[in-house]
C-alpha cells in the first residue's frame, strides 16, 4: 500500500481542528504559524504574542504595515477589536503563570517521556539563540508539537532518548506529524490518527521510539 | 461566541465550593466587589480562606461575610482599624483564623503566583517576627526572607469596564489589588459597572488583559454611601 | 532654662524643609501626613500611596468626595495634573525596588543602630496589624521618623536596643522628634538641631541612648 | 519645578562611563531607541555590558553599537537572526561575550530587579544548559532554577509621549522591555517622539510612571523605512 504524508498546510489544517473555542493560544515561529490561517471563522481563538500581544489578528494589506505593530516572529500583524497590548514581564507572566490553553511548537525532537528539543542542535560552531522556547515549553498548559515525522535525511524526530540539548522537560503533550498525531501518555506514545495507506509497522519503523496503535 | 458576560451572578458564583481560598479585591472599601461578596454570603459556603489586604470594615462587604460564620482563615496586612468590629470579636474569640503579610509580600507573593514563579527572596519583614522560622539569606551583602506564592482558587474584584472578552479597566484607587489577583486565581469573576462592546476598548489601555478573566458580571453603580 | 517641645505641626514643618525639590516620598499614617501641609509651593515633591497613587494632593473640597480616590490613610485625596494611578504590585515595587527617596514613619521606639518599631506593642491582647510599615522601611532610600521625644509616660522612644518587635532593621537615617532632629550614623546618634533653651544634658536624660553633641 | 525634558540627548548621555551595564529597549526594532543608541556610539564609550532581547539587526542600531567595538558583553534571549551579521561576526571572532538568558527569564529577572527582590526561582529553562550550575529547587512538586535579578546603570528606551515628569505611555508593540527596563536601572533615558504639558496624559492610561523616568529627550518620529 502507499500513502501521501500530509504538505505543511495540511499539518497545520489537522493541528487547527483541535484548537477549541475560547483558547489562548501561542503559535511558535514558522511552522506553527501556518495555524492562524486554518483556524475556523466560528471560533475565536486568541492568539498571544511574546512581544506583548493578545488578540492579533492577519498580516495588513500591503502599505498598512506598522514597524510598531509585530509579532514574535517580527512578521507585521493586525489587532483584533478586543486585543491588547502588554509589557515583557506580562506576557511572560501568561507564559510561565499557566494562563495559555495552548502553545504549538517546532521540534527538532521529542522523546518518548515528552522531553522536547527545538532549541539547539549542538553544534559547535553555531550561535545559540533560544528566545521564548523554553517559556512556552514548560508554561502553557498544553504544549502541541508539529513537525515533520523524520528529517530530511530520514532520521527519526521521535526519538526514545534526546540527543538534542533539552528545551523542556516532560513538556510536550501532543505531537502533529506529517504522518500521524501521537498523543504522550504515561504509557507511552500513542498514535491516535494516521495518513491512509501507512501501516502502523512501517510507522513504527520511522519512529525512534516504541509507538502504541491507538487508532482503533 | 465568546461571552464571559453572559452568565447570571448567582451561576458565576455557584462554582465556588467550601474550603475554598478566595482572594478579595479592594483596598478598604475602595474596590471591594461589594455585591459579589454578598452573592457569596448567599451561598452559604463554609471553610473558606480570604485573601485582602484588610478584614472589612463596618457591617457590610467583607465584614458581612466574615460575620456571617462563612470564613476559616484570612490572609491579610492591615486586620485592624477603627472600624473592623467584626473581625476582633471573631478573633478575640478564637473564631478565625488570621496569617499577617506585610503589604508588600502579600502583593509580591500575589504576583508570584500570577507569574508561575515558585518562590521569592524579599527584603521585606526579614529579622521581623513575621518570618520568624522562614529560610533566609544574604544575596550581595543584603539579607532576604523567602516567601511563597499566594495562589487562589476564585478571585473576586471589581473594575470599572469590561467587554465580552473580559478586558478590563479600573477606576482610580478602586485599581488597588485587582489586576494582579486576577492574574493569580484559577478562577477570576470581575464585577463591572459597565460592560461595551469588543473594541469599545482601546488595547492600549487595557489593564487587565481577558486572558487572566473567565467571568464578568454586571453592578450598575450606584452613589455609594460607604465610607471610603 | 527653659524650654517649649515643638508642636506636632511644628515638628512635620521642620521635617518638610528637609524634603528636596523633586523627591519621591511617601509620608506614613498619622503624625507624618501633616507634612504634605508644609510643603513649600515652590517646590515639586510627589506624594506616593501604597494603595496605587503617585502624586496625589491635597484633599477635596467638601462634597466632591470620591470613596475611589483615596490615599492609603483612607482619606480622601485628590490627583495633581501629572499624577498615576498603577496596581499594588508596581507600587510596592517602587518602594522595595528603591524608587523611593524618602519615606517618613511614625515609631514606637528607634535604637541607636537604626533599628524601628513602630508596628506592634507585643501586647498579648492586641490584633496585630502591620500594613506597609516593613515595606517602606527596607525600601525607601532614606528612612525619617517623625515622633514625640517620649512616650505620654515620660519614656524615652530613643532607645539603646528595642524592646517592641522590630519592623525593620537597621533602616532609620534621621529622627525628627518635639525637641531635636537626630542623624542616625555609624558613630552614634548625632543631634544636629534641638529647640532653643534645652540643654544637651537634659536632652540627654530624656534619651534611652547615648547621643553625640553636633549642634555647634 | 520638575522637568525632565529640559536637556540636551548629548548631555544627558554624557553620564555613561566606560564599563556601563546598559539596557536597551526593543524587540527586533521595534520600540528601540535608535537615535538614543546612536548618541551612544558618539561617546566612544568602551567596555559596556548591553542588555537586550536581541543582539542587533541589520547595520543600524544596536547592531551599529556592536560595531562600533563598544561592547564587551550582551545579555540576550535572541541574538542569531537573518540580519544579525554584525554580532555573528564579532561572536564568531571571539570579540564578544554572550550570556544567553530564556526570554522569560530574561524578562523576569529584570523585573526582579525593579521590584528589589534578592532571587527568583523560576521553572524556565530547568534541566536545560541554559540551567547548568545553577542552583535548583523541587517546590510543591515542580522543579525551578534560581535566577538573580538583572540591573543596570542605564536604561535606553523608546516611548510615545511623555509630559516633564517623566510619564511615559508607548505606542502598540514597542512597549515591549521599556516599563520593566525603566524599573530596573539606576538612571532611565527615554526617547519620546511627543511632549505634551503636565496632565495631558491620562493618570489612568500611564503605563511607566515618571518615578521610574530620570531623562526624557524628544526624538521627533520619522516615518520609518527601518525593517521590522
Amino acid at each position: 500500500m502507499s500513502y501521501s504524508p500530509l504538505s505543511r498546510d495540511e499539518i497545520a489544517k489537522r493541528a487547527a481542528k483541535d484548537i477549541p473555542d475560547g483558547a489562548y493560544v501561542n503559535l511558535g515561529i514558522g511552522l506553527p504559524t501556518k495555524i492562524a490561517k486554518y483556524l475556523p471563522k466560528d471560533k475565536e481563538v486568541f492568539l498571544h504574542s511574546e512581544n506583548g500581544l493578545l488578540a492579533f489578528g492577519a498580516p495588513p494589506e500591503a502599505g498598512f504595515e506598522d514597524p510598531e505593530l509585530i509579532n514574535a516572529g517580527k512578521e507585521f500583524v493586525t489587532m483584533l477589536d478586543g486585543g491588547s497590548f502588554f509589557h515583557h514581564g506580562d506576557s511572560f507572566a501568561m507564559m510561565r503563570g499557566g494562563h495559555l490553553d495552548i502553545c504549538v511548537l517546532g521540534a527538532f525532537q521529542v522523546a518518548a517521556n515528552g522531553d522536547l528539543a527545538n532549541w539547539s542542535t549542538g553544534a559547535l560552531d553555531a550561535i545559540p539563540a533560544v528566545g521564548g522556547a523554553m517559556d512556552l515549553a514548560v508554561g502553557a498548559k498544553k504544549v502541541f508539537v508539529m513537525t515533520n515525522h523524520t528529517t530530511k535525511e530520514g532520521e527519526p524526530k521521535i526519538v526514545d532518548t534526546l540527543t538534542y540539548p533539552v528545551t523542556g522537560k516532560h513538556c510536550v503533550d501532543r505531537v502533529y506529524t506529517d504522518l500521524c498525531v501521537i498523543d504522550v501518555t504515561k504509557d507511552g506514545l500513542k498514535v491516535t490518527e494516521k495518513v491512509a495507506g501507512l501501516s502502523f509497522d512501517e510507522l513504527q519503523r520511522l519512529t525512534g521510539a516504541p509507538l502504541i496503535d491507538a487508532t482503533k | 461566541m465568546i461571552d464571559k458576560t453572559q452568565k447570571s451572578m448567582q451561576e458565576v458564583l455557584s462554582q465556588i465550593k467550601d474550603g475554598a481560598t478566595i482572594m478579595i479585591g479592594g483596598f478598604g472599601t475602595a474596590g471591594q466587589p461589594a455585591e459579589l461578596i454578598d452573592g457569596l454570603i448567599d451561598l452559604k459556603v463554609k471553610d473558606l480562606v480570604i485573601i485582602n489586604n484588610n478584614a472589612g470594615n463596618g457591617d457590610f462587604g467583607l465584614a458581612k461575610l466574615l460575620k456571617s460564620g462563612a470564613v476559616r482563615k484570612i490572609i491579610c496586612s492591615f486586620p485592624r482599624q477603627s472600624d473592623s468590629w467584626v473581625f476582633d470579636e471573631l478573633y478575640r474569640a478564637g473564631k478565625i483564623e488570621l496569617e499577617l503579610v506585610p503589604q508588600g509580600n502579600l502583593a509580591c507573593r500575589i504576583q508570584a503566583a500570577g507569574m508561575g514563579l515558585g518562590a521569592v527572596f524579599t527584603p521585606t519583614g526579614f529579622g521581623t517576627l513575621l518570618a520568624e522560622g522562614k529560610e533566609t539569606r544574604n544575596i550581595d551583602g543584603k539579607d532576604y526572607v523567602l516567601e511563597y506564592p499566594l495562589k487562589a482558587d476564585f478571585a473576586l474584584i471589581k473594575a470599572a469596564v469590561a467587554d465580552r472578552w473580559g478586558n478590563l479597566i479600573y477606576r482610580k484607587s478602586a485599581r488597588n489589588f485587582g489586576p494582579i489577583m486576577a492574574m493569580a486565581a484559577e478562577v477570576t469573576i470581575a464585577q463591572v459597572a459597565d460592560i461595551v462592546p469588543l473594541g469599545g476598548l482601546d488595547p492600549e489601555h487595557i489593564i487587565t488583559p481577558g486572558i487572566f478573566v473567565q467571568h464578568v458580571v454586571q453592578v450598575p453603580a450606584i452613589v455609594s454611601s460607604a465610607q471610603a
